[in-house]
């Protein structure tokens, strides 16, 4: 036994000196950046969740930009007037895990290790915001989507460095209460909203806005990402007799909440999960027991949009999943990002900054044009309302774009 | 008067550790406190302190109340504590040990004169060489120096010294002596608990005699020691004690209404032992003879020694258990006895010698596994589970598959030894009395149905007359056969009992008979009581 | 470098304390620890902002694992949540500049004060356990605090509170920052350890009882160590939460800064100057090979974690102390204690 | 709050007290028999979880059924932990092998993010979304579930410690482990033992969780604090005491997330976990050794 502990010791001290050398060697390690003339590529990078309870949506966010970037590699890469030379993009993801912390984490390390020339975002606010923030400080721009536009303002009214293309969540608030104008209900709305940024935002929007629709909201919950148990909530919202549920959640949670209003026999005549209802997960996960829910969209297939429907196929084909709308946005970004790079001509942070500010030109998932947002940094894309159908997403609001009938009202559990 | 305890009392649940005591020290003055284990001793040292709160009574010290006041307060006040196991703060170096009390001691001053100070402290102590050592590479007198030292380093008007010469041997015990010697001239008021009665007496002015945590007697060590009661206490022979001196001693006894039993029949060994056993008729001053002749000894121990850490506890100790003998091992605590019961149940490993049971070296078997092999034993203080019923403790006697098998024969034999054990067999093991404890304790070392059992000072604490039905248990079971290895410190009854005896001291044998050839010798009486 | 426990008895023994230590260590040690440290102060001249970042990050670990080690370390109290501490540190600078608009140096000195005031309140109830009940006790006080932000919307809710990182420091004064932070969380330690209440803290981890029968007023001394070591987490986190720029509820309290801290102190060695030190470049260095592999990097940590406790429970700075036979080593009672 | 909502918190509470029982019934032995806090059995319920999540939905076996099939898996992950990590520790105080499963945690907590990922998950049955009414509320069938598995398992070990000779063993251990030595116990063996049956509890523990609620490879945390609350209600060493303990946990939490609203549900268990700790420190945890 001591012999053994003896020679433990030694194994592990020596370990210690090993990683004692090893220190400087990562510290050496984490320099690059050719300063020849011309660069040999162009280093994009982005904070992704890969896993956690935003993982759906990073696997759209990763599909978006991949594809962006082999597009423009295609044809040879970009091309910088100030070398006169096509220089190939260099696209570097890092899983975030769906957590704040990470992002920072993530984004420190492709701004101050990889020395990337531009960021894209990671998705909704809770995880672009940190990301932003460090792109902020270190002056390099970022393009994002997927983070409602308040909410991206409301962390920081004057972003210099980062830029968003998303809906506008005044403009989004207002989808349910028209598509309701449409049926007959009893105006009464039940509130889901967890406690992040987007989830805030939208609650007060939605309070707001539900009087000028002539609607009531007798019943608002409020509760942090992660809750387990809604069975409270869920009966009180049952109490207040509303007919209509609006939810603001990610999608673990908003099927969590869901499967619980059937174990609690809670049915609304139609419920509107925003967020949570979004990536086909929510499908696959509930199945029929998800037919005629509705989720505010900004981009569909159908839209006569450059290259909308090929995109869809594309992703199609590529993953063999369900094409969400998230995949247009953050080809979107990726382009916008990279078109701003040619303009600038150079590899110049601060050219790069200025050119996306000047963009304006309608892409895959509709005009963007920065100067459109409420304040500076934020295109808004319009918004519509969807609901799921059989394992698809129609548009069901406005009449004009409609798509399919709009199942109203929802069937009773029993009928599931 | 310096420190005053006006009618004191603690109790642990039923059992009165400290029980309506007064006394006082006088400025200057050295009080001896004796008493037989478990008398209440270390507990009213923790009572003066603080450390733990009493039930009733007054503590004054230098004229003011100080229980009730926490712990470091009534040390500011002046008050200097030893443990009776060392207590050092082993991360830190002698010098450091002292300095906490320097610095701590209620008394404004600089870190140069603390540090001063604890010099001196060390030179007086002889400490002073060791001052960088940390404490937990000292040895045991050192420990003990450092105990004292630390004490000093407060300041202290009152010194409370708890068994500081406990586990020393002779050289030690001197070079100690004079240290204290020392302080009392220099005036240091001192309250002295010690087993080491030569070291109590050297020191005392006066003396008070506890048991049962009530003053059974007080004066100059001439008048103590020639006590009838404080002799009784020691010797611990209760028989011939009147009813009116027992119940000096045991509070509340008399009006339980039961009397004493008159001296139990001429106790087992003086008859001849049923030869069911490897059938050998014992008797007293036979048994190591017969034993001899008819071959090997079941348990022997062969030069044996073991220490704890830097400690030596035990030197190239010898001991023989034949079959069907009682043997008892006698000497004072610290002596050495239980370290010597914990390497033959394999609880301490040796430094050196060996250990047989039935011929077999068992030097090698895990613990675990000695009740397997038929060694049985009482630990010291009963150690039953307090939260298993009477019957579950029995139970678990039978634990180890030997026993197993015949456990319900033998429940029924322990049940007739001890019918109370019968009647509370639902009971959980902690609402009996310390007497029915002990019965629970030597029943449920029956039970692995072993051929040695080993009883490690089952009479400690324990009423007179409780003790007496204990013995009485021991010569039957010795009788059914079963070898008894008796650990005492009460010589009388022990010798009354014993075939043979050895008497340990300080790690050593010292002396070994027959019970009759002991009670005769000059040089054993002294070896006990140090008079 | 020095050791502690010597140095003091040294400095009882000379007239005054910077005397000692100039006696005590030689001036070659001197010399080393001026190295180091004007070596640090110039790094941001030469090296390039990864590098930079990765020291700041260092500083502030070095510094959060100084704070667990002196309770954890010196006083023995295992201290499970002390991502309490580093959390509202970050929330107080956060507040206050965002809505203050407090400067960042008073911010993250109100940090400091905000922790150990906290340290103060909570150390009545939490001081009446011992041992593993303190350990328990800290870990759910830390936890409670963090549902309690993580659903109190006067301080943001879960979306936490986005700084205005227009008034923070640049990475380099941020580096500095970091930096006095470390100097300044080694340095008091040094300074209590060796000035009175060293005594009664390491009296208190070694023999609570005794220590108590020597005079310590055990709870004074225990509360003082909680309260600074509480002052340095909320520094950390002050400081933390300006560089991060935005903070949210989740992740600033969670119990991940507990595990760093006392990953860093074991492996380094608990109760010991350097331990920290070195803890913190091991563990750096550990997660720096493995930064693509952040998983396998906490489970070779994890791992790491137990074999130090199970051979090595002076830590390696201990452990080398010992072998190098530097002069009060623990080797004896080291597996002990 | 309406009465009727207060209600119906208090009975799905009361429900869900049995499955807190059940989670906190490891870490009560653990504790009861060798003074240890084994921070890892939040990490144990969430691995049974994933465990019978993967093992359930591969083989298409009912989850439950899959529970038992876990029981000597968790017993053989446990019984390693105790013989050769934490044994070797225990001599030396309650920190080092507190530490030791701080350790595991870590480690455990990453394996299963390493393996499953940082998705949430949740065990689906048939009948996972079924409710029924209970005295005029609606609370989901499984709660109802746990309910009587907590009654069942609990009893049983119950049974188990008090009936069988290794119980008593256990038992005897847990209060003087030399003397039970003496007896011819091998109290090592006996911890390994413990600690084995208290990981072998978590696999029903964590399918419960991993029915009733979805879960991630962190999840562990909230669940051993949970476990602690628990034990000091149920107050150490009586495994009844756990039935108790969940019970009030789970009444506590319904009420007060009625009043409070859900989001500071778990910090009420915390809350009265202090408020216990403060009134009676150590002894909370049962009898306290001094």
């Amino acid at each position: 036994m001591m012999k053994q502990t003896r020679l433990f010791q030694l194994i592990m001290v020596g370990l210690g000196l090993m990683m004692l050398t090893l220190l400087p060697a990562c510290g050496g390690g984490a320099s690059s950046g050719s300063s020849s003339n011309a660069p040999k590529q162009i280093v994009i990078g982005a904070s992704i969740p890969e896993t956690g309870a935003l993982a759906a949506f990073g696997s759209y966010a990763k599909w978006g930009y991949s594809a962006a970037v082999a597009d423009v590699n295609k044809s040879g890469g970009l091309f910088l007037s100030k070398y006169n030379v096509k220089v190939p993009v260099k696209l570097i993801l890092y899983d975030d895990q769906s957590q704040p912390d990470q992002v920072t984490a993530n984004t420190q390390r492709l701004v101050l290790s990889d020395k990337v020339n531009a960021l894209l975002g990671s998705a909704t606010p809770p995880l672009v915001i940190p990301g932003a923030v460090v792109a902020e400080r270190n002056h390099i721009p970022l393009v994002a989507g997927m983070t409602p536009i308040r909410a991206f303002l409301g962390a920081n009214p004057h972003w210099t460095y980062a830029w968003d293309i998303f809906f506008d969540e005044f403009d989004m608030t207002q989808q349910q209460f028209l598509t309701m104008n449409t049926v007959q209900s009893n105006h009464k709305v039940a509130l889901f909203t967890d406690n992040e940024q987007d989830g805030v935002v939208m609650g007060q929007l939605w309070t707001q806005n539900a009087p000028k629709f002539g609607y009531q909201i007798a019943y608002h919950a409020s509760f942090p990402v992660g809750t387990t148990d809604y069975g409270d909530l869920i009966r009180r919202a049952q109490a207040s007799g509303a007919q209509i549920v609006i939810a603001q959640m990610e999608t673990p949670d908003a099927i969590t909440l869901w499967r619980q209003m059937q174990t609690l026999n809670y049915r609304p005549a139609a419920a509107f999960i925003e967020k949570g209802a979004e990536p086909v997960q929510w499908w696959n996960a509930l199945k029929m027991a998800a037919q005629g829910t509705m989720v505010a969209g900004y981009w569909y297939p159908t839209l006569p949009y450059p290259g909308a429907s090929t995109l869809r196929q594309r992703f199609e084909k590529d993953t063999g999943q369900t094409y969400s709308q998230h995949i247009a946005d953050t080809y979107t970004a990726a382009q916008v990002l990279m078109d701003a790079i040619v303009k600038a001509g150079s590899l110049d942070a601060q050219a790069i900054n200025t050119a996306i500010g000047q963009t304006n030109k309608t892409y895959v998932v509709g005009p963007v044009d920065f100067a459109k947002g409420p304040a500076g940094h934020t295109s808004p894309l319009p918004s519509f309302m969807l609901q799921w159908q059989d394992g698809q997403t129609q548009i069901v609001y406005p009449q004009n774009k409609a798509t399919a009938r709009f199942i109203y009202p929802l069937p009773p559990w029993s009928a599931v | 008067m310096l420190l005053e305890l006006e009618n004191v009392s603690k109790s642990f649940g039923a059992v009165a550790a400290v029980n309506q005591l007064s006394f006082s020290i006088a400025e200057g003055e050295v009080l001896g406190i004796m008493g037989p284990n478990g008398a209440g001793k270390t507990t009213l040292l923790n009572l003066i302190m603080g450390a733990i709160p009493l039930d009733r009574g007054t503590v004054r010290f230098a004229g003011e109340q100080i229980n009730g006041l926490r712990v470091s307060a009534i040390c500011h006040r002046g008050i200097g504590r030893t443990y009776q196991i060392p207590q050092p703060f082993k991360r830190m170096t002698v010098l450091e040990n002292l300095l906490v009390g320097e610095l701590y001691g209620g008394r404004r001053q600089s870190h140069r004169t603390a540090h001063a100070e604890a010099l001196e402290i060390l030179e007086r102590v002889g400490l002073a060489e060791r001052r960088d050592t940390p404490a937990t590479s000292l040895g045991l007198l050192d420990l003990k120096r450092l105990e004292l030292a630390r004490a000093l380093s407060l300041h202290p008007r009152l010194l409370l010294l708890d068994e500081i010469a406990g586990g020393l041997v002779e050289s030690e015990i001197e070079a100690l002596k004079a240290i204290l010697i020392d302080l009392k001239r220099s005036g240091m008021t001192m309250l002295i608990i010690e087993h080491l009665l030569s070291v109590l007496f050297d020191l005392s002015d006066r003396i008070l005699a506890l048991n049962f945590g009530k003053r059974i007697a007080e004066g100059s060590p001439e008048e103590v020691i020639h006590n009838e009661l404080v002799i009784k206490a020691y010797l611990g022979t209760e028989a011939t004690r009147g009813r009116e001196e027992l119940t000096t001693i045991q509070p509340g006894y008399a009006d339980s209404g039961q009397v004493p039993a008159a001296r139990p029949d001429p106790p087992a060994p003086r008859e001849p032992v049923p030869t069911q056993t490897n059938g050998q008729a014992a008797s007293a001053n036979s048994a190591p003879a017969t034993a001899a002749q008819n071959g090997t000894p079941l348990a022997r121990i062969a030069h044996v020694s073991a220490a704890y850490g830097e400690f030596q506890a035990l030197f190239d100790v010898s001991l023989d258990m034949y079959p069907g003998e009682i043997v008892a091992l006698i000497g004072l605590n610290g002596a050495g006895k239980t370290t010597l019961i914990r390497t033959l149940t394999r609880g301490l490993p040796l430094k050196g010698g060996d250990i047989f049971f039935k011929g077999q070296s068992i030097t090698r078997v895990p613990p675990h596994q000695i009740a397997a092999l038929g060694i049985a034993q009482c630990i010291e203080g009963r150690k039953i589970f307090p939260e298993l019923t009477v019957l579950e403790n029995l139970e678990l006697g039978a634990y180890c598959k030997r026993a197993r098998g015949q456990r319900q024969q033998t429940l029924r034999r322990v049940y007739d030894l001890f019918p109370i054990l019968a009647e509370r067999r639902d009971q959980l093991g902690s609402t009996l009395s310390g007497g029915q404890q002990q019965m629970l304790a030597i029943g449920r070392a029956l039970m692995a149905q072993p051929e040695l059992i080993i009883f490690d000072e089952i009479s400690l604490g324990l009423a007179p007359i409780v003790i007496d039905d204990l013995y009485r248990a021991i010569v039957e079971i010795n009788r059914q056969g079963v070898t008894v290895l008796l650990v005492e410190q009460s010589v009388q009854r022990s010798l009354d009992i014993a075939h043979r005896a050895y008497i340990i001291e300080h790690g050593r044998i010292v002396l070994t008979g027959t019970a009759e050839e002991l009670r005769q010798n000059e040089q054993f009486r002294r070896a006990y009581f140090g008079i | 470098m020095y050791r502690l426990r010597r140095m003091s008895v040294e400095y009882q023994k000379s007239r005054a304390s910077q005397g000692s230590l100039l006696s005590h260590l030689s001036w070659l040690r001197w010399a080393l620890l001026a190295l180091v440290l004007l070596a640090l102060a110039l790094l941001p001249q030469v090296a390039d902002p990864y590098t930079i970042a990765l020291v700041y990050t260092m500083f502030i670990y070095v510094a959060l694992a100084q704070s667990w080690n002196l309770v954890g370390g010196y006083t023995g109290l295992i201290s499970l949540g002390h991502a309490a501490f580093f959390g509202l540190g970050a929330y107080t600078t956060a507040i206050l500049m965002t809505w203050a608009n407090v400067d960042f140096y008073p911010a993250i000195l109100a940090s400091g004060l905000v922790a150990s005031i906290f340290a103060v309140i909570i150390s009545f109830p939490i001081f009446r356990f011992r041992g593993i009940y303190f350990a328990i006790g800290t870990l759910v006080l830390s936890e409670a605090l963090r549902i309690w932000m993580i659903n109190w919307s006067l301080t943001g809710g879960a979306q936490g509170i986005n700084l205005p990182i227009a008034n923070t420091p640049d990475p380099i004064s941020f580096y500095y920052v970091g930096f006095a932070l470390a100097i300044i969380a080694t340095g008091v330690l040094v300074l209590v350890l060796h000035s009175k209440p060293g005594f009664g803290l390491r009296a208190i981890r070694d023999n609570e009882d005794a220590a108590q029968n020597m005079g310590v007023n055990t709870f004074m001394v225990k509360l003082t160590a909680f309260a600074i070591s509480a002052c340095i987490a909320g520094l950390a986190g002050g400081i933390y939460a300006a560089y991060l720029g935005t903070i949210e509820p989740y992740s600033i309290f969670s119990v991940d800064w507990t595990i760093t801290a006392i990953n860093t102190v074991i492996i380094g060695g608990m109760g010991t100057l350097i331990g920290p030190i070195i803890g913190t470049i091991f563990t750096t260095a550990l997660s720096e090979g493995l930064k693509n592999y952040q998983t396998i990097h906490l489970i070779i940590t994890g791992v790491i974690l137990i074999l130090v406790i199970r051979f090595l429970p002076a830590g390696i700075w201990g452990q080398l102390r010992n072998w190098l036979r530097l002069p009060g080593s623990t080797a004896r009672e080291a597996r002990k204690v | 709050m309406t009465s009727s909502t207060l209600l119906a918190g208090a009975i799905s509470g009361l429900l869900l007290g049995g499955l807190y029982a059940v989670t906190a019934l490891g870490l009560s032995m653990v504790f009861g028999v060798m003074r240890l806090v084994n921070i890892v059995h939040g990490e144990l319920l969430i691995l049974a979880a994933y465990l019978d999540f993967t093992i359930s939905g591969a083989l298409g076996i009912d989850p439950l059924l899959t529970a038992l099939l876990l029981i000597p898996v968790m017993f053989l992950i446990g019984y390693p932990i105790q013989r050769w990590l934490l044994n070797p520790l225990m001599h030396q105080g309650m920190e080092p092998p507190l530490l030791v499963t701080f350790g595991l945690s870590i480690i455990a907590q990453n394996l299963m993010l390493l393996i499953w990922k940082a998705d949430s998950r949740a065990i689906t049955t048939g009948y996972s979304d079924v409710g029924l009414q209970l005295f005029g509320v609606r609370v989901p069938l499984l709660y109802l579930v746990a309910f009587v598995l907590a009654f069942v398992l609990i009893g049983g070990i119950q049974f188990l410690l008090s009936h069988s000779y290794i119980g008593k063993a256990i038992r005897a251990a847990s209060q003087d482990a030399r003397t039970a030595q003496v007896m011819g116990i091998n109290p090592e063996a006996v911890y390994a033992l413990t600690y084995a049956i208290g990981a072998a509890t978590a696999a029903l523990g964590g399918t419960l969780i991993g029915m009733s609620f979805s879960f991630v490879p962190t999840s562990g945390l909230t669940w051993l604090l949970k476990g602690f609350v628990v034990v000091v209600l149920g107050g150490m060493g009586s495994i009844v005491g756990m039935l108790g303990g969940g019970l009030i946990l789970g009444v506590a939490e319904g009420v007060g997330a009625a009043i409070t609203g859900t989001g500071y549900r778990d910090m009420i268990g915390l809350l009265i976990f202090l408020a216990v700790l403060v009134i009676r420190p150590r002894g909370l945890f049962g009898r306290s050794r001094e």
